[in-house]
């Protein structure tokens, strides 16, 4: 299988896609003649034209809604806001109408849509550049929330996401966009919605993560395991369905989970989790169920040599020139 | 001139309708005003809990709505599009449906407020609460015709205050600049709830703002039915033809307080509310029609023991049906079947019920 | 000391403030002649005159952006939102500007403002008219929530919010407004921010609420007293900042903790109090945390007597009248 | 003309400015493009990691903030202000602490990225990311200098892509509304990142949406610094007299990329690069005050060599400040003391630091 990075993955599950179903358009800020400031979308709009790959105006509002009314008449359409922090103008049509669309006519319509958006910070993003926005929405009835964190889940999930009769937002943490390669198969392939996976199989204590943290908690798994401590790590990969099996097996084998998330610890997706697993595998807990997640403040503070350093742009750029 | 003589009058031919056609477009302002009525009677007899009302506004809607090709066209109403939805081809029986939320409701099977109208059936787009939303929606749609080809046309309509809201101009914005055959009614009643257009907004006519979008924006009297059917045709035949959207401002009074919640007399005077009613589209036109002798003693006999049996009939269906099934409510959060085409040979068929947590 | 109604003591609330506060204005759809839709802002409008209480256009994000730009320049703002349910639209102000304004200029800049909305179901609001949007706001940095529970808190709750310098969101459970009296004193007095109030004292279980939710509760926990059941009931008042130490000081003593909440179980606030109290006081708990909450399905199922039902409009008018 | 004279220039008089001022402008347009060129060098030095630039804004961005009083009157400017924060009263070091994130930087603290400005010293309302928000707040100033009668106006900036957010489209009508001192300008440099005009908006200028809204809309090239200075002053006394906003649209050019992040020869042709030279204001406004005999050699010299030392400052300056402390991250999420007055006697000093939950 070819290695590809995980943005290319991203590119190649739109593109794929596309050429299977033309009902598929593509909208958002800059994603056509650009590629999406990330290039996501590079070479869609030469490949696809004008109708299929739009270049919205600066109006994120607009292009959830107008994705909501497409589909509602037969597209299928992949929104890309060009940053998970610019998602909040669109708030209202997200949760008021995207998620409930079905719901409140009775199963009379539906809304087959994809909201794609980078999150995450680790990049110098700061304040308004590192959001991570999901647990606004995993809490949301209506939405699926979906966070890949290989090539090949990024891939598989985007098609199934696209394929999908619901809402699916689609969080791409951008710090691995370039940094995270892994093998993608060229055939059609999905991955379904609502699956967990287990990277790493262990017995002493389950760690859940999602996205870049669920890269960081592998790395960790590893390294304590020179300390003789025996992790189990699951991948969440879809946050809304939650895959409360997979979580609850693997902590009922161990009897010890750690939750870690990006976001701002108060009430993080990762709450949830905790809470489900304090409640529901609370027999077999011999020990609390603990959380590490971002600290809170706006923005992003990082991990650093020296401790907890605000994720800005200029301090790095200083002291490392490249 | 009897009615049966196909031949049109000099009214209907001066916009291009037949009398039959006119006698329609009566019939449907007529049916909307006793089927509102009769929502009030049955709210103050404790028998539906709430009423939104679009009393004042159905001269405006038979007529802009009439222009669109029903099951091909598109519509995003609002709480007060009732003529839009009767004129679009739901039935006296759904409205009251909804008005009690019975299992049976076509809007949303009982599980909205009532004045929240839907129809897939009809393409009319789900109505939710929070307003001017369904602007945008109506222009994904007209994007999707027009990248699809199907020759369709999407009108939302809304209040004048609504029309405030950001997504307006975001929406409008977007159409015009691709040309989306699309058209935007607003209903201009003067208020928003209780607060007076002067506090709304600065200028007279939402539509001076359509120039701003590059899109026509047209006023028109909504109380001259004839005249929202002339300039609506036009909007809805540029859009077919892809001249791109248009805004029609319809000026039209609310005859009732905003909802069966409020009381407007706290806020619009008595001289107000009496000299409001010379505004109201209903006997206007009746007049229009009786002068031009299309509207003969007889037809307006016949008409009026009609819509009093379909509101009679709607209110004893609507009683009768049964209230949805408490363990249907958490149905439909998501899809529960795959509908688009079998589960592909990998089987991704996530519609295959992500049983919710709880 | 005078009994009055939720709704009375809020609007007094105002007044009092207003008549000590120059720099106070309230803001909001219909809030002036018409007092507002439930009347919260009654007589206001007629005592501090078109300068001072504004009739704004339907128009949410404006409300709030308006609002913080006033508060930059030497205002209080006090903002209604007509319902909890169309604060959506705002969002992008309230979570991206509002929060975040002391933080990003280093505290060179704040935003006193109140954000008051009515919320919650039980009067048959079906999906629009009846949801908690509590855990939107409790997650986001920057902000403080408040729900009262009595008369006397929301009055004194209200005045400390007022008078705080940072961004308040106040939420007032509007089957409350009018079937929940209570004792308010006539003098000034305030209910601080971030503590919690033990309503009842009990020995075996601690069931923590907020709103109505924490009259729900204490109702239970008489049931079951007759049951021989000792429950300790905690009205939080103020989400965030949560007042951890009353939490954990009860779960500690009581070894039981039931979190109640009305919004959507998945992702709701409960989630992270519920979290926080297995981690800390897992040492203390001989059972699990267990959380009771709204099911998730957009709007609000009520308990009835036959059951869940849903809580909309016809139904209830139907089988009984009046 | 010795410009120690103080009699104005026929090209002064006109337009109401003394040869001092006209200098003063033409040495912060000059003064703002050269610490923009030298953002670029740091940039591609690796010193400072992200640039975003108003290189062919500056003109207009000097002419029309020069009407308004500092530190009475208020701005809320977006990323690429930074001819505005000068003329408004920040310095050099200001803004190239804000670029290097020193501890010392007055816009954040060095916790915003680079291009976020704010003062609270000088009245300009902290930048955020999200476009287009900050115009609501300069509203919402407005606002309060009218309810308290302090004399203020208040102006705001943002492109023409920007413009199109629903934000823009409530708060103008607001501010119509309730006539409020207020100045929106919009800089339109025909490109939002790669997404040209066309596909921004279907109208030519954004100008012509203020009529819509109540307010006059005035459309001014943006190389020509003083045609912005006239327009611009007409808007602002009119603000502060009571008559009401002015929206104004500068023809600017963007000179650069969208930012050090972005390639725009993906999306400009070499041709159109070349020949937006053209309406670069820099050369423009040199070239009217050298015809008119204001800047001399002798001036442009001195000039010359105070902007170079200025920035050498500035960056020496920037370079040398120390970071932020890792430690101070985590405050001023809220208000740790109590600001406006002794706590009261009943002692809800809830600012008494509401201890974060970790
Ligand atoms: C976003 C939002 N805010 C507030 C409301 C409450 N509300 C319902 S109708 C209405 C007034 C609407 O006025 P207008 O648009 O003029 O329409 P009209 O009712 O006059 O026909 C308001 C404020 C709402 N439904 N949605
Ligand atoms: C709400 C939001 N969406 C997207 C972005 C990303 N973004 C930053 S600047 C920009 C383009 C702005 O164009 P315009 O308003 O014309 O200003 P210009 O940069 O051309 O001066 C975009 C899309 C953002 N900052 N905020
Ligand atoms: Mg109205
Ligand atoms: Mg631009």
């Amino acid at each position: 299988m070819p290695a590809k990075t995980f943005i290319e993955a991203i590119r190649e599950g739109m593109a794929d896609e596309m050429r299977h179903d033309g009902s598929i358009i593509v909208l958002g800020e800059d994603v056509g003649k650009k590629g999406g400031v990330f290039l996501a979308t590079d070479g869609l709009w030469a490949e696809f034209g004008d109708d299929r790959v739009i270049d919205t105006p600066l109006t994120e509002s607009q292009i959830i809604g107008t994705s909501i009314g497409a589909a509602i008449n037969g597209l299928r359409p992949v929104a890309e806001i060009q940053f998970a922090d610019f998602i909040h103008p669109a708030f209202n049509q997200l949760v008021s109408e995207a998620a409930r669309l079905r719901y409140r006519s009775n199963n009379g319509y539906s809304c087959p849509m994809v909201v794609r958006a980078p999150y995450g910070g680790g990049v110098h993003g700061a304040l308004y550049h590192s959001q991570s926005v999901e647990a606004f929405f995993t809490h949301v009835p209506g939405l699926k929330v979906v966070i890949p964190s290989t090539p090949y889940d990024a891939k598989g999930l985007l098609r199934s996401s696209i394929r999908d009769d619901d809402p699916v937002l689609f969080f791409e943490h951008k710090k691995m966009y370039r940094s995270v390669r892994g093998e993608v198969p060229d055939g059609e392939y999905a991955v379904p919605l609502g699956r967990a996976a287990v990277t790493r199989a262990g017995t002493q204590l389950t760690v859940i993560g999602y996205g870049l943290m669920a890269h960081y908690a592998l790395e960790a798994a590893e390294r304590v395991a020179d300390d003789g401590i025996s992790a189990e790590v699951i991948d969440l990969r879809t946050l809304r369905p939650l895959d409360k099996e997979s979580v609850l097996d693997s902590v009922r084998k161990t009897g010890k989970c750690l939750v870690v998330y990006e976001d701002n610890r108060f009430g993080g997706y990762g709450a949830e989790v905790a809470a489900i697993v304090a409640e529901e595998a609370f027999d077999y807990l011999d020990g609390p169920v603990t959380r590490m997640a971002g600290p809170d403040v706006p923005g992003v503070l990082q991990p650093r040599p020296r401790g907890l350093v605000h994720d800005q742009p200029g301090e790095d750029r200083r002291r490392d020139p490249d | 001139m009897a009615v049966s003589d196909r031949s049109a009058s000099h009214l209907g031919e001066a916009v291009g309708l037949s009398d039959e056609q006119l006698i329609e477009m009566y019939r449907l302002v007529a049916l909307t005003r006793a089927l509102d009525e009769r929502m009030w009677v049955l709210n103050r007899a404790g028998r539906i809990p709430f009423v939104i009302s679009g009393q004042g506004h159905e001269g405006a809607q038979v007529a802009i709505t009439w222009p669109l090709r029903k099951q091909h066209d598109w519509v995003a109403p609002f709480y007060r599009s009732i003529a839009t939805c009767l004129t679009f081809g739901m039935s006296p029986r759904d409205i009251l449906t909804a008005q009690y939320a019975t299992a049976n409701d076509p809007s949303s099977g009982g599980r909205q407020m009532p004045g929240h109208y839907g129809s897939r059936e009809h393409n009319l787009v789900s109505v939710s609460s929070p307003v001017a939303t369904q602007l945008l929606h109506a222009i994904g749609i007209a994007l999707a015709a027009k990248v699809r080809g199907t020759d369709q046309v999407a009108m939302t309509f809304m209040g004048e205050g609504s029309s405030n809201q950001g997504d307006v101009h975001e929406g409008l914005n977007f159409a015009a600049i691709h040309k989306l055959p699309f058209v935007f009614v607003v209903e201009n009643n003067g208020y928003a709830i209780s607060v007076p257009s002067a506090k709304e907004l600065a200028v007279e006519d939402v539509a001076s703002r359509a120039g701003g979008y590059g899109m026509p924006g047209l006023v028109v009297d909504g109380s001259d039915v004839l005249e929202c059917y002339r300039v609506a045709t036009e909007a809805v035949d540029r859009a077919r033809s892809g001249g791109g959207p248009t805004l029609i401002e319809a000026k039209v009074t609310r005859l009732t307080a905003h909802s069966s919640d409020d009381q407007q007399t706290k806020y619009r005077s008595e001289e107000e509310l009496a000299s409001e009613k010379a505004r109201d589209p209903l006997p206007r036109f009746r007049a229009q029609l009786v002068d031009a002798g299309i509207l003969t003693d007889h037809v307006e006999q016949r008409l009026g023991a009609d819509i009093k049996a379909v509101v009679d009939d709607a209110t004893q269906y609507a009683e009768s049906q049964p209230d949805p099934d408490p363990s249907t409510a958490m149905r439909w959060v998501y899809a529960e079947e795959w509908p688009s085409e079998a589960p592909p040979p990998w089987g991704f068929g996530t519609a295959g019920g992500h049983a919710e947590e709880h």
